[in-house]
């Protein structure tokens, strides 16, 4: 299956004069693990909250399965089936790991508070079946025996994966992660490569990665977008962004040989008139 | 002139620097270089007094300044020009340049300064009623890097200064930079721009997920394929 | 090193030392020492001063006090004395030159109580210990002595006894939950909550009787501001909307019993219990009014939105615009109780029947509404709203529904006070009740009946059995109030999150057939 | 998990709470509307020197509360904290003054012309001068100590637990005032030269109208001072460094500024003005107790609201627009005077349901803050 899954087309995120994300056009087929890169200020986050509906973009569309979804409150879009972690980890943080997660069930969850307060044999069932789901998710990703610790007192790599399983309680068709191996040491990150390579292997669940570790987006996407200035500057699968002299150019910097020269130039010339 | 040892810095629940050590000689242009969040700006944040080490040293000339307050850093002569550039928006490009020289209280030095800088940026001072939110992004750059040397710094650490700007502009930003050099002033230049950053530079370090990786003469540096490796994994 | 050791301690016991002064000018060390004189058996004449050797316990007290904190960032003994004695010389020297002022005042005879209300001449020679001038020298030996004292206990007891206190009871009361539920049968385990609860049944339904009425009253005042308590649980730290104006909705439920069920001004008489949940349904409705146009804003304004909501609300009920209407400001009176299987309710102890009834209620529909989706969406809501609206949370909706239940418990809470008094007016419905309320969950804790329950006991309970603290009730709560924000902002007894993965794990366990386990993988 | 089979789902957009909104508005429009038409057209019964008395009161209270709305809108500006106490260090400032006037009251001596007067009637200029030194010195220390002991600690806490922390300190500060000077209501004793009630007759319309002698006194002490204000702020270090340390505090301390000082300077500058409008409200409307700084504090934290929060020309002209619609209002709209308090509540309400940011403010994005 190769449908695509989220469209967007001609994105355009203004901040005061700042184009921060500039007529983008990103194809997402479905079950593809996706990775969006590029240097500090790309306009990558932007995106992200463009998609998710924390902004509204200025100009263009969202499409998720064909129907728009920009500008739609975010509740709504996670209700749709889009979740998302974050750059740095937002989490509940005075509640425990399973409450983080029973709450991320809550889209699919039905009962009022009323039926909370009655206790109707539906809310009794439901609050049952959430309390599995919440603590089988918890085994998934890794968190079993932590149920009940406070999630900031979690350890840090605990704490990704905890934002992963509650993103992925929603029972998503795409999840959007935000550098989900920052701050991670290499054994940390190989895990963490492992784990999203198994989230769409196993549950068919998109994924779109925004990553500053080479090593995970070249190991595990599909295809590969480069954002520069807010601007796509390239796509492609890994190897082609690789030989890509504009993606190299945005990350080293521009220049290259000429530059080198004059400045080594300049430099020799500043030694000698002080030498003598 | 300045020398870090063993320092480790936590920023929220990320280890962020991880035992790193190292030194800058009087009159050097120091590059670090790495990848997004390897902890390059965590450590002039550290070295200038806005984040606490957990562990480790920073001597300065001698004198043990770990976790002064930052002002007590600046009149000491370590000045920081902020990622991002950091203009007060709401203040003239005037202004800006007198917070600038804030720690300094001979007026007449000010006075002195101000004309120096407009010397060294025409463009500074043919805007210099304007507001600082309403400059160009080359120009608010150039106001940073200018109102960070209103304080006569020894040592001015630059942080991702050619970020967002045109390659024209950058290529303008780095002549400064070694201009500033020439003039007395040491600089660690933290930068994504690395070819550039290697060019202008004396001695360069490497960061990775908070630690140094690699360090030596910037020319070495440059042709060490583990800088490509730092940024783009390549490594086929 | 010892220069700066030296200027802090100094700067301590200057501030300890002005702390003194006010007190003295506000009288508060003549309460204190009645209080203490109560505590050690001796009966007070109200009005009368007490003797002078409590005066004399509170300023070794408050001695120790001083030698306990400002030793406090030394580790050294010698240290810590050497700042005792520096922080106690200083607090006497401050102390000192004022009892010069004061002896002063009284052997010229004048009088400055015009000004400085609580300056009597009869209490000013209470605090000099009725030695006059050699009061201060007393005083010199008192504070240094009693704070080189307190230095010498820190130095024994090397640890903050207060909050080890406090962490004390919760760990004590957890680790007896624990320990009997481990060893209770489980039959026990199954029907025991129901013995309890008979039990504290049995005991609510006797023990009023055996009060006395005054008791009663204090009791049934304390019922009610739990049930206040809890309602503004929800808004507050629940759904985390900072409500200032709670005694709106309060005095909703006031009104709407004492306009229908008081034979003036309208006659109504529609009866306690319709008048009752008419109450509860006004302040629902107040809330909605309030909450769709307010819904979106920030936490702060919100605050003062609310506060602002409270305030025109009473100042309305007080005008003359509403004086047919309402009463204006002499309020109504004559409000009529309700009649049980008719039997009218009248007296204090009968009230505190229907108080504790609807105070059980709210605290079980508090605790179901907790422990589901419902709540669950309200707390991840007050932990992070951008991030709870993108996990799926409707973050309007939410929190109207918090304000509205909130809103309801105030309500309920406001009728039956107004019925309970017979009478309600503007004055009723201050700023202060907001504020007192929501004192009442800051000292408590946060999201925990029991601290509610502590909460409202010690804030609305103690004072009005300890009549001697009444005038400086607010006075403490706004020092306690900053002094908890910045102690102890999770309150006295805050609450513990549900441990549900491992009761998962136990009622599993409970379930399969012992020997064969539950789950082990 | 059933990813796979879950069906797909459909939204629909709701616009309840903003068509409440509208709503509201337009009832609370058409309201205003509907009241200036009874009172200018229908009954039309006030005469031109009437207006002209409540514009004049409408001025003086607008001055007071223009400074103490400044005091409000600084330390938000650089902490995005209300300092709920803001009105107590008022009620602090108008204490204070009253001492004063006691004290140059209470020394009598005999004048050259042989009578017995007291030092405020024969020196009321100095009297005067130091009455407002004093308020405003012992306010600006209140504001100092208060931020110092309630505040500080509190600078990385979440936003609610600074402001709770306020309230504590305002229900503290009020209570110690009450018990310090009792909860009687004392009368301010003017100098004879500006005793209330007094002042420059003038004709409007046939006539006769008083300028009162306080009010024109209050009025221009405001004036001079949000003057002496603005352009501190504007042209010395100390405003500037103000300015910069509201902007970004990370960048201001790398500049070399002591982040914690100028905070402390900027609530001892709020105290200053609280402290100047506590004696003028004493001068002017003559009443002292242990509340009088509640309700102007609430009344001036809704007109930097009014002129949006952070902004300090806002506060000033929110405070004369407060003032004057406090003033003329009640009369406009022919509604009591009585509700003159509900009238800025509502006010308040409309402002911050329809626009948060104020008539001068920036719209403050949510990230920002």
């Amino acid at each position: 299956m190769t449908d695509t899954i989220i469209q967007i087309k001609n994105v355009c995120k203004i901040f005061g004069g700042l184009i921060a994300v500039n007529q983008v056009n990103i194809d997402v087929p479905e079950k593809y693990i996706y990775s969006i890169i590029g240097p500090n200020g790309a306009g990558k986050t932007t995106l992200f909250n463009c998609i998710t509906g924390f902004y509204i973009p200025e100009k263009g569309e969202i499409l998720f399965y064909g129907d728009p979804i920009q500008g739609l409150s975010t509740n709504l879009v996670a209700w749709l089936g889009l979740s998302r972690t974050y750059q740095n980890i937002r989490l509940f943080t005075n509640l425990t790991a399973v409450e983080n997660i029973l709450i991320g069930l809550h889209p699919n969850l039905k009962s009022s508070w009323f039926d909370a307060i009655v206790h109707t044999r539906s809310f009794i069932k439901e609050e049952s079946g959430s309390v599995k789901e919440a603590l089988r998710l918890l085994d998934y990703v890794g968190l079993k025996g932590y149920g009940d610790f406070l999630a900031k007192n979690l350890p840090y790599g605990l704490q990704r994966r905890l934002e992963i399983g509650r993103a992925l309680a929603n029972q998503p068709k795409v999840l959007l992660l935000d550098e989900p191996t920052a701050g991670m040491n290499l054994h940390e990150t190989a895990e963490a490569t492992h784990f999203i390579k198994r989230l769409r292997d196993e549950l068919g669940i998109t994924i779109i990665l925004i990553e500053h570790d080479m090593k995970v987006v070249m190991g595990i996407s599909d295809r590969i977008s480069v954002l520069d200035y807010g601007m796509k500057i390239a796509e492609g699968n890994a190897a082609e962004i690789q030989a890509n002299p504009r993606v190299i150019e945005a990350y080293l910097g521009p220049g290259g040989a000429a530059l080198s020269e004059k400045y080594k130039k300049q430099r020799q010339s500043y030694a000698q008139s002080h030498r003598s | 002139m300045l020398k870090v040892t063993d320092l480790n810095v936590h920023y929220g629940a990320i280890h962020a620097l991880q035992g790193v050590s190292f030194n800058l000689e009087e009159g050097e242009i120091v590059t670090l270089i790495g990848a997004n969040g390897a902890g390059k700006s965590t450590l002039l944040n550290t070295i200038s007094g806005l984040l606490r080490a957990d562990q480790g040293e920073v001597e300065y000339l001698g004198e043990n300044i770990t976790n002064f307050e930052p002002q007590k850093i600046v009149p000491k002569g370590i000045v920081q020009v902020p990622e991002g550039r950091k203009i007060f928006a709401a203040m003239t490009v005037m202004e800006n340049l007198e917070m600038g020289a804030f720690t300094v209280t001979d007026k007449k030095l000010i006075s002195d300064k101000v004309e120096e800088m407009f010397a060294k940026f025409p463009i500074l001072g043919k805007r210099s009623k304007q507001l600082g939110g309403t400059l160009s992004g080359g120009e608010q750059q150039m106001l940073a890097i200018a109102r960070g040397l209103m304080a006569s710094p020894r040592l001015l650490l630059l942080d991702e200064p050619s970020m967002g700007l045109s390659p024209v502009l950058v290529e303008q930003i780095f002549d400064i930079i070694q201009n500033i050099n020439h003039t007395g002033t040491s600089v660690i230049l933290v930068e994504q721009n690395a070819q550039m950053a290697l060019c202008i530079a004396d001695r360069a370090y490497v960061l990775e997920t908070g630690k140094i990786v690699l360090e030596g003469e910037a020319q070495e540096v440059l042709q060490n394929p583990m800088v490509i490796e730092a940024y783009l994994a390549v490594t086929e | 090193m010892n220069r700066n050791l030296f200027t802090t301690s100094i700067n301590k016991g200057f501030t300890f030392g002005i702390v003194m002064i006010f007190l003295v000018l506000i009288d508060f060390e003549v309460m204190a020492a009645t209080m203490l004189s109560k505590l050690l058996g001796v009966n007070v004449v109200r009005g009368a001063l007490p003797e002078v050797r409590f005066m004399i316990i509170f300023l070794v007290l408050y001695g120790l006090f001083v030698g306990w904190f400002a030793s406090s960032d030394q580790e050294k003994p010698a240290k810590k004395l050497f700042q005792a004695l520096i922080a106690g010389l200083t607090v006497a020297v401050v102390v000192g030159l004022f009892d010069i002022a004061l002896n002063q005042l009284i052997t010229t005879g004048t009088d400055v109580r015009a000004y400085l209300a609580a300056l009597g001449p009869a209490s000013i020679k209470l605090f000099l210990l009725e030695k006059g001038a050699l009061g201060s020298l007393l005083h010199l030996g008192l504070f240094t002595g009693a704070s080189l004292l307190g230095s010498v206990l820190k130095i024994l007891l090397k640890s903050d006894p207060m909050s080890h206190f406090l962490k004390g009871i919760s760990t004590v009361y957890r680790d007896l939950r624990a320990k009997t539920q481990a060893i209770t049968p489980n039959w026990i385990k199954e029907y025991g909550k129901y013995l309890l609860f008979l039990l504290i049944g049995l005991s609510a339904f006797f023990l009023p009787r055996m009060w006395g009425s005054y008791n009663n009253y204090v009791l049934g005042l304390v019922g009610l501001y739990v049930i206040l308590g809890i309602g503004l649980n929800i808004i507050v730290e629940l759904s985390g909307q900072l409500m200032l104006g709670f005694a709106a909705f309060f005095a909703m439920g006031a009104y709407s019993m004492a306009l229908l069920n008081a034979p003036l001004p309208h006659g109504i008489m529609l009866g306690f219990w319709p008048a009752l949940a008419i109450g509860v349904l006004m302040a629902v409705l107040a809330a909605v009014l309030l909450g769709l146009p307010v819904m979106g804003m920030r936490g702060d304004y919100l605050a003062i939105v609310t506060l602002g909501f409270g305030e025109i609300i009473r100042i309305l009920l007080k005008s003359d615009l509403l004086t047919d209407f309402t009463g204006g400001p002499r309020g109504i009176q004559d409000i009529k109780g309700p009649t049980l299987f008719g039997q009218p309710f009248s007296s204090d102890i009968d009230y505190t029947y229907i108080i504790l009834v609807f105070m059980i209620l709210s605290i079980f529909i508090y605790k179901r509404l907790e422990r589901s989706r419902t709540g669950r969406a309200w707390m991840a809501v007050k932990e992070d709203t951008k991030v709870a609206e993108a996990t799926g949370v409707n973050i309007k909706n939410s929190k109207l529904l918090a304000l509205c239940l909130g809103a309801a418990f105030a309500g309920l809470a406001g009728g039956i006070f107004a019925a309970r008094n017979q009478f309600t007016g503007p004055n009723d419905h201050q700023l202060m009740v907001s504020m007192n309320i929501l004192s009442i969950l800051i000292v408590g804790g946060i999201n925990s009946v029991p601290g509610i329950i502590l909460g409202a006991f010690t804030l609305k309970g103690l004072p009005e059995i300890l009549r001697e603290i009444e005038n400086y009730r607010l006075l403490v709560f706004g020092g306690l109030l900053v002094f908890m924000m910045i102690s102890r902002p999770e309150g006295l007894w805050p609450a513990t999150r549900p441990n549900i993965e491992k009761d998962e794990g136990n009622r599993q366990k409970a379930e399969s057939p012992p020997g064969k386990g539950g789950q082990h993988d | 998990m059933v990813n796979e089979n879950r069906p797909p789902r459909r939204y629909k957009r709701s616009n309840l709470s903003k068509i409440v909104r509208w709503v509201l508005g337009i009832i609370v429009l058409s309201y205003i509307f509907w009241r200036l038409y009874t009172v200018f057209i229908v009954q039309n019964e006030y005469t031109p020197d009437i207006w002209f008395r409540l514009l004049i009161s409408g001025l003086v209270i607008g001055g007071v509360y223009s400074l103490i709305a400044i005091g409000y809108t600084l330390v938000y500006g650089i902490l995005r904290m209300i300092n709920f106490a803001h009105g107590e260090v008022m009620m602090i400032g108008t204490f204070a003054g009253y001492f004063v006037f006691e004290a140059t009251n209470a020394i009598k001596f005999t004048s050259s012309s042989g009578e017995i007067t007291s030092l405020s009637n024969a020196q009321p200029v100095l009297a005067v001068l130091l009455a407002f030194m004093v308020g405003m010195a012992v306010a600006s220390t209140a504001g100092f100590l208060l931020e110092k002991i309630a505040y500080r600690p509190l600078r990385k806490a979440p936003r609610l637990i600074p402001l709770i922390s306020a309230i504590g300190a305002s229900i503290f500060l009020q209570n110690l005032a009450q018990l310090l000077f009792s909860p009687l209501v004392r009368d301010y004793k003017n100098p004879a030269l500006i005793a209330r009630g007094q002042g420059w007759p003038v004709t409007i319309a046939g006539a006769q109208v008083v300028i009162p002698y306080t009010g024109v006194l209050t009025f221009s002490m405001s004036i001079i001072l949000m003057f002496a204000l603005y352009t501190m702020v504007k042209k010395s270090k100390l405003g500037k460094s103000m300015r910069a340390v509201a902007a970004d505090k990370p960048t201001a301390a790398l500049m070399g500024i002591d982040v914690n000082a100028v905070i402390s300077q900027t609530f001892i500058i709020s105290g200053l003005l609280a402290g100047a409008a506590g004696v003028m409200w004493g001068l002017h409307n003559g009443l002292v107790y242990y509340y009088v700084g509640f309700l102007p504090g609430i009344k001036a934290f809704t007109s930097a609201v009014l002129g949006g929060i952070g902004n300090i020309p806002g506060a000033m002209l929110g405070g004369m627009l407060l003032g004057l619609i406090e003033s003329i209002g009640p009369t406009a709209l022919g509604i009591s005077y009585q509700l003159k308090d509900v009238l800025a509540f509502v006010i308040l309400i409309i402002i911050l349901v329809f626009r948060p940011s104020g008539i001068l403010g920036e719209v403050l994005s949510e990230e920002k803050v």
